[in-house]
């Protein structure tokens, strides 16, 4: 199948999206089409498949115009989507998620299970995932979840396939599945449209890229004819510098130490420590439990068993607000489910974590404390937006992400939990974010960091802990941590 | 007191004479029969009627009758839906000269013109007395009663009890509201806790016929006994259904109520109490 | 994760799936046992009999209820539909059409008013609590202007009417052997075809539902149609059972139909629940009516020993969740 | 995003927020027009006393309802409240209590009887509908049990008591004045306090607050102490009015208060809505109550007018947002 978009133009409302956007897919070839957060990839994919109407422009299929009106249309002229936000119903089964709106029925209308089941089946052997099929999708992790988002997508025996960060959630081995299962296709002749934010993935995988910005194409080429550092030039519209900024810890006392923490069916004997002004990354692959230990450590969670000291007074935190009370501060995975209050203003969602100490004698709250506060913390974390008064729900990915990680700069943490800081954020916010931790730490913050990314572990931790079935499985220093390393703490080697 | 300067001014045209009626509920026969009787005597007389309807709720009936002296009407038709609830209204109304009539029920405090009713307590006693003619004292009887709290309810309970305690073994009441839905899913429940029941009196005939409705598709034998007389309550007596119903003539108080309100507007003295008779329909 | 927790998740799964589907049912058993040592009367042929007829009303409002807050919604308009379409079948029968004919006219009347608040709910993109609110105070008035107040009555004596609501089939109450067949058929929509599934889908994840290419929006409407046709169904047999058709029948019957749906185990947030559930919800609040008078405590005691029952219900279905 | 996108993008925002706030306005605005055309004694001086001293038992559960909507919660119980604390403020009073006392303890027991349903939503995890849908019943069964079904007559001539429902103050009916005086409180705990903001985010996103530290059950529990103890205040004033408590009073008035929220444009779904369009959407109702009345339509045809009022309302207020 040979996809032409062409001169597409969208606005939502006001908000023009799309300025004239071109996109060329060609059979068998992995595209990629990256862009900063907002660029409108998503927007762009989405009016493809017919889930938005385009205002102006053509799309041409094998050379004839094609419109579909919803995705169905789409999906059985042979296009399957795999959508940035994870579509599962964790009330459901896996296989009734797997064929959720395309159930096979008999002849007399009535659901044939078997037949789903030996399809979902041979599936899932492809993929080499072992789900089992009459599980709720709730008790999957976010990457089983992601891989049956997958295997949803291909069961449609799609000629296309578009794939908007399907690895956001993934850890390294699962993304090696993935890719084994991307040679295939490709091989077949499908053609892949692969949008990411990690760079590395782009030039293993894909054939060619397409760079957007601002909702425009901004070029086209082969990723052989190609390098790092022009598409990040392209995408931000200017030179980027190396991708971790420099440390130089200096840590300090040791500000958080918890010894054999457990929770039932989740994590047990668990004990670290981190020093202000360090940073201690978290590794492991998908579902080891390292959300898990974070949720009940800031007391969203309960523990099972168990000591938490902060520095060096035994704490009991049983409400996420006594852990506010001691310090700690918590990014989430999900900014949009656990972050953010969407429809607050910036400075809503920012002071929300210490409103009390811009309340008065009398209980009301000063507004112009709040106001110099908030202003002071938007430029301090260069957050992209005109007045604080800015619906947070209007902002890209990585400037939410930065009103996230400002609430807890704004309590004046001792210890700052991040889990996936930059999951969803393009190149540049992540950066920001970075130097943010840098900073942080540098006036003696002590920052624990979840996340998936290897380089990013790498690239920023002063010390790693790898997890594996809710246990630590290995700690490595800066120095002696690698790629490999890692991996098998996080297969559970030795 | 409202403030002087918000006193209305009535200085309009005297010689239409203007009264306002406030229905406790429409939803119920009787009252529409009532409301309907007022109306046919305003129209004979002459006299515009403004209608409001309480939907069974003091409050709104006291925004309701706020409502009706703003219009300005010469004198107020009041069938309360509670009569202690409704004594502030009619002090208002004394306090703005506005004569006041209550049908059906009455009011307690507050000077009333004259409450045009059927004598409840007596029609209790009546059901009462028609049972103990038909099945001998000591027999067992089921007493459905009307809306709780409601001064129909209370008299008629009352007035029934006041023979019944003696001569008659009430073996079960429970209120269903005056409506013949709860009359039939609550007489059902009742037969088969009390098998051996020889009658039933309700409070009103809509529960009277819900609760024949039970025992007929139960198979039993027993009495029914309504209140009000209504057209539905007649026919099924007349079909074998209902034994009794102690007939109320809700369109007579109607009538009655407006013609005293015209005495009074025109300076005549009139009864306190002016009764509506009661008569026991049974089966010619 | 190891299969070892795989093997644990999945056996508490199903545990729970089971104490979640027995749960209701555990419940009304224990009920049934409470009346009958308190009133061996409870167990009486004839009461049970009475008892099924006096659920069938109330169940078929709750088995449309169910499909609606599968879908995350509510329904406060059952009851004036149960009233409007019963006062027009009285009155087309009074005009001389056959009584069945009216039922079949009378359930459509009720599928097109449940239609309205589906196009309000989907098209409007009103709240459904509110949609429903403001349709419950519509309907109501024009039955009440459509029947000036009054009960309509003299409608005849067809037979087949007759049984619709009072009669016996094989020696069990028609209304609810239409209560059970209606269940099958509900049942059968609900967990075998797609439509049911399309059901849970969009009160799991709506907006995933619409993503999948599901018609959200005429699934919908065709779900608030299916309450307003149930409530009509409810209407016909209250019409037959009452020889009449009352303005205001089916008041507040819509509280009722929720509980039943609730205490059957289905979430209010929608995604999860079995129609099954509802049944014995249904149940469980007949016996509760049923028991209660049967053991003579008075009405108003009644109301405070329903909501409390509805409380602890509800409280353990948490607890075992949680 | 570049800052053109954005300052287009807030202008947007601006306009609609204004539009919002000024949509009830001027829908009530409108409203009043044509009542005046059609019956110019709507304007005269008595007459808007009257619908204000009318207002404001439904206002007054109206402001308690708005925060428990704002934290996407419901209060079905709060006219169940209003009775069972108007009947033990009126049995205090009978043995002797000093009224205004006696309305002070009614109003802490109101504000008990709230967090009961706090307690229920919060610790036992029950949805707010479900939970005052029991306590709704439970509260009413109380109070037909403690009155045995009977008014409560007989409070005596207390002036202070009088006053409280009937009377004037400064030509302003004194019921009037306490809505005004509970208004003016309320807007500054909802715009002015943390705990205003705390309300907003727990409707806005539940985790987040959580995550964010704020004490979501104990705000929730608070809230829904509140909205008990504006029924109970609601309930003395009419206690007043009346004269009496009355078994039966207050019901059903839940939907009116929810209406008057949601006619104010509070969304259904909590974080979104001001308390000022509250007291706006009680005076549409208001206005509605009082001006068909003056206009001589027929209570049920009030009924179809105020549902389709409700959702012209709706409709328009969802275009707009759309
Ligand atoms: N349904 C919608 N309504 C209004 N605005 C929208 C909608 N969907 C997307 N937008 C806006 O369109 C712009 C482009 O969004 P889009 O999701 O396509 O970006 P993206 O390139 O996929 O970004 P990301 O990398 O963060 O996924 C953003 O400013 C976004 O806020
Ligand atoms: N909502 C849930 N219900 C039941 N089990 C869950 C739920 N969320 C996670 N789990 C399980 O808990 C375990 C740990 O998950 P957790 O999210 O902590 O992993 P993680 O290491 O943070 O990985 P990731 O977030 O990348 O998926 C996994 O076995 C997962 O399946
Ligand atoms: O007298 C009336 C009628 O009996 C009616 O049926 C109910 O209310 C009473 O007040
Ligand atoms: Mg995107
Ligand atoms: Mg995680």
């Amino acid at each position: 199948m040979h996809i032409q978009m062409k001169g597409i133009h969208k606005a939502f409302g006001t908000n023009q999206v799309l300025t004239g956007v071109d996109f060329d897919l060609v059979e068998g070839e992995v595209h990629a089409l990256m862009g900063e957060n907002g660029a409108g990839k998503s927007t762009l994919m989405n009016i493809l498949i017919g889930l938005h109407p385009r205002n102006e422009g053509t799309i041409l299929i094998d050379g004839k115009e094609t419109y579909f009106s919803n995705p169905k249309e789409a999906e059985q002229f042979g296009i399957a989507f795999i959508h940035q936000e994870l579509n599962i119903w964790p009330d459901m089964t896996v296989l009734e998620n797997l064929f959720i709106g395309k159930e096979l029925t008999s002849k007399a209308g009535f659901l044939n299970t078997k037949q789903m089941k030996a399809l979902a089946k041979s599936q899932f052997e492809k993929l080499a995932v072992s789900i089992p099929l009459d599980q709720d999708a709730g008790e999957c992790s976010v990457g089983q979840q992601q891989m049956i988002e997958i295997a949803k997508a291909l069961m449609t025996n799609a000629k296309v396939i578009v794939m908007d960060e399907p690895t956001a959630a993934l850890t390294e081995r699962e993304i090696e599945k993935l890719f084994a299962v991307i040679n295939s296709l490709r091989k077949q002749g499908v053609s892949i449209v692969y949008i990411s934010h990690r760079m590395e993935e782009i030039f293993t995988i894909c054939d060619r890229i397409t760079v957007m910005r601002d909702g425009k194409t901004v070029d086209t080429k082969p990723i052989p004819d190609t390098s790092f550092e022009e598409v990040v030039r392209k995408m931000v519209g200017r030179e980027l510098t190396e991708r971790y900024p420099a440390r130089n810890p200096k840590p300090g006392e040791v500000v958080l130490e918890v010894k054999n923490i457990g929770r039932k069916d989740a994590f047990d004997n668990v004990s670290f420590s981190v020093r202000s002004g360090e940073i201690v990354g978290f590794s492991g692959l998908m579902g080891a439990g390292r959300t898990e230990i974070m949720r009940a450590l800031f007391g969203l969670d309960s523990l099972h068993s168990g000591e938490m000291w902060v520095r060096g007074k035994k704490v009991n935190i049983r409400k996420p607000d006594d852990a506010v009370k001691h310090g700690i501060g918590f990014i989430t995975e999900d900014r949009k489910d656990e972050g953010l209050v969407l429809d607050f203003s910036i400075r809503e969602n920012m002071v929300l974590p210490n409103l009390f100490s811009f309340s008065g004698k009398a209980g009301l709250i000063s507004s112009k404390k709040e106001k110099d506060f908030v202003d002071t913390l938007i430029k301090r974390l260069l957050i992209k937006t005109e007045s604080s008064e800015t619906a947070a729900r209007n902002l890209s990915g990585g400037n939410q992400q930065k009103v996230v990680i400002a609430k807890w700069v704004g309590i004046g943490p001792s210890v700052l939990i991040l889990d996936e800081p930059t999951r969803g954020v393009d190149v540049g916010a992540k950066r920001e974010i970075y130097q943010l931790m840098n900073e942080l730490t540098d006036r003696g913050v002590a920052i624990i960091m979840v996340s998936s990314e290897l380089p990013e572990v790498l690239g920023m931790s002063d010390r790693i802990i790898v997890v594996h079935e809710g246990q630590i499985s290995g700690e490595l220093s800066r120095e002696e941590a690698t790629q490999e390393k890692i991996m098998t703490l996080a297969t559970g080697g030795q | 007191q409202p403030p002087e300067w918000a006193k209305p001014n009535n200085n309009g045209n005297t010689d239409d004479i203007k009264i306002g009626l406030s229905i406790s509920t429409l939803n119920n026969p009787f009252f529409v029969a009532l409301k309907d009787g007022v109306v046919a005597e305003a129209e004979k007389q002459g006299i515009e009627v403004v209608i409001v309807d309480a939907q069974d709720d003091s409050a709104k009936q006291s925004n309701d009758v706020d409502d009706l002296i703003q219009q300005g009407v010469n004198a107020l038709l009041i069938n309360p839906t509670d009569s202690a609830a409704i004594s502030n209204v009619v002090q208002t109304a004394n306090s703005l000269g506005i004569p006041v009539i209550t049908l059906d029920r009455s009011a307690d405090q507050g000077e009333v013109e004259a409450l045009v009713a059927s004598d409840n307590v007596k029609g209790g006693e009546m059901a009462a007395q028609y049972i103990i003619e038909q099945l001998g004292e000591g027999a067992k009887v089921i007493e459905l009663e009307g809306v709780a709290g409601a001064s129909a309810t209370r008299e008629r309970g009352q007035g029934f009890h006041n023979i019944a305690d003696e001569k008659l073994d009430v073996v079960a009441k429970q209120p269903a509201d005056f409506d013949r839905t709860k009359g039939l899913n609550v007489m059902e429940n009742l037969l088969q806790g009390n098998p051996d029941a020889e009658a039933v009196f309700a409070h009103n005939d809509e529960m009277a016929l819900g609760a024949l409705e039970a025992i007929q598709s139960s198979g039993r034998d027993v009495i029914v006994v309504g209140f009000d007389g209504n057209e539905d309550a007649i026919k099924s007596i007349n079909a074998g259904g209902l034994t009794a119903s102690v007939a109320q003539q809700p369109a007579l108080i109607g009538e009655l109520a407006v013609q005293a309100a015209a005495d009074v507007l025109q300076g005549n003295e009139v009864e306190e109490m002016i009764a509506a008779p009661l008569k026991l329909v049974t089966k010619e | 994760m190891t299969s070892v927790k795989e093997t644990s998740n999945k056996k508490g799964l199903q545990l729970s799936q089971l104490a979640g589907k027995l749960g209701p049912l555990l419940g009304l058993i224990l009920l049934i046992v409470i009346v009958t040592i308190m009133n061996p009367g409870f167990l009486e042929p004839l009461n049970i009999l009475n008892l099924l007829r006096q659920v069938s009303i109330n169940a078929l409002l709750a088995f449309g209820m169910t499909f609606v807050i599968l879908t995350g919604g509510i329904d406060l308009s059952v009851g004036s539909i149960l009233a409007l379409s019963s006062a027009i079948v009285a009155n087309l029968m009074l005009s001389g059409l056959d009584p069945i004919l009216a039922i079949i006219v009378g359930v459509l009347l009720g599928g097109i008013m449940g239609m309205m608040n589906g196009l309000m709910i989907t098209k409007g993109k009103m709240a459904p609590f509110i949609a429903t609110l403001a349709s419950m105070t519509i309907f109501r008035g024009l039955t009440l202007v459509y029947t000036n107040g009054n009960p309509i009555t003299g409608l005849g004596d067809s037979m087949a009417f007759q049984l619709f609501g009072r009669g016996y089939f094989l020696g069990i109450p028609v209304p609810a052997i239409t209560m059970m067949i209606t269940f099958a058929i509900l049942w059968v929509i609900l967990h075998k075809t797609s439509f049911g599934r399309k059901t849970y889908a969009i009160g799991g994840n709506e907006k995933a539902a619409l993503v999948s290419g599901i018609k959200v929006d005429r699934v919908k409407i065709m779900i608030y149609s299916l309450a307003g046709m149930m409530a009509a169904l409810a209407g016909a047999i209250l019409t037959s059972r009452l020889n009449s058709a009352q303005p205001t029948a089916g008041e507040s019957y819509e509280l009722d139909a929720i509980a039943a749906v609730v205490l059957g185990g289905t979430s209010l947030t929608g995604g999860r629940g079995l129609i099954v559930g509802t049944l014995i919800g249904a149940l469980i609040i007949g016996v509760l009516n049923n028991g209660l008078n049967l053991l003579g405590v008075s009405s108003f005691y009644q109301m405070v020993v329903k909501g409390v029952v509805i409380v602890i219900a509800v409280l353990i279905d948490r607890k075992k969740s949680a």
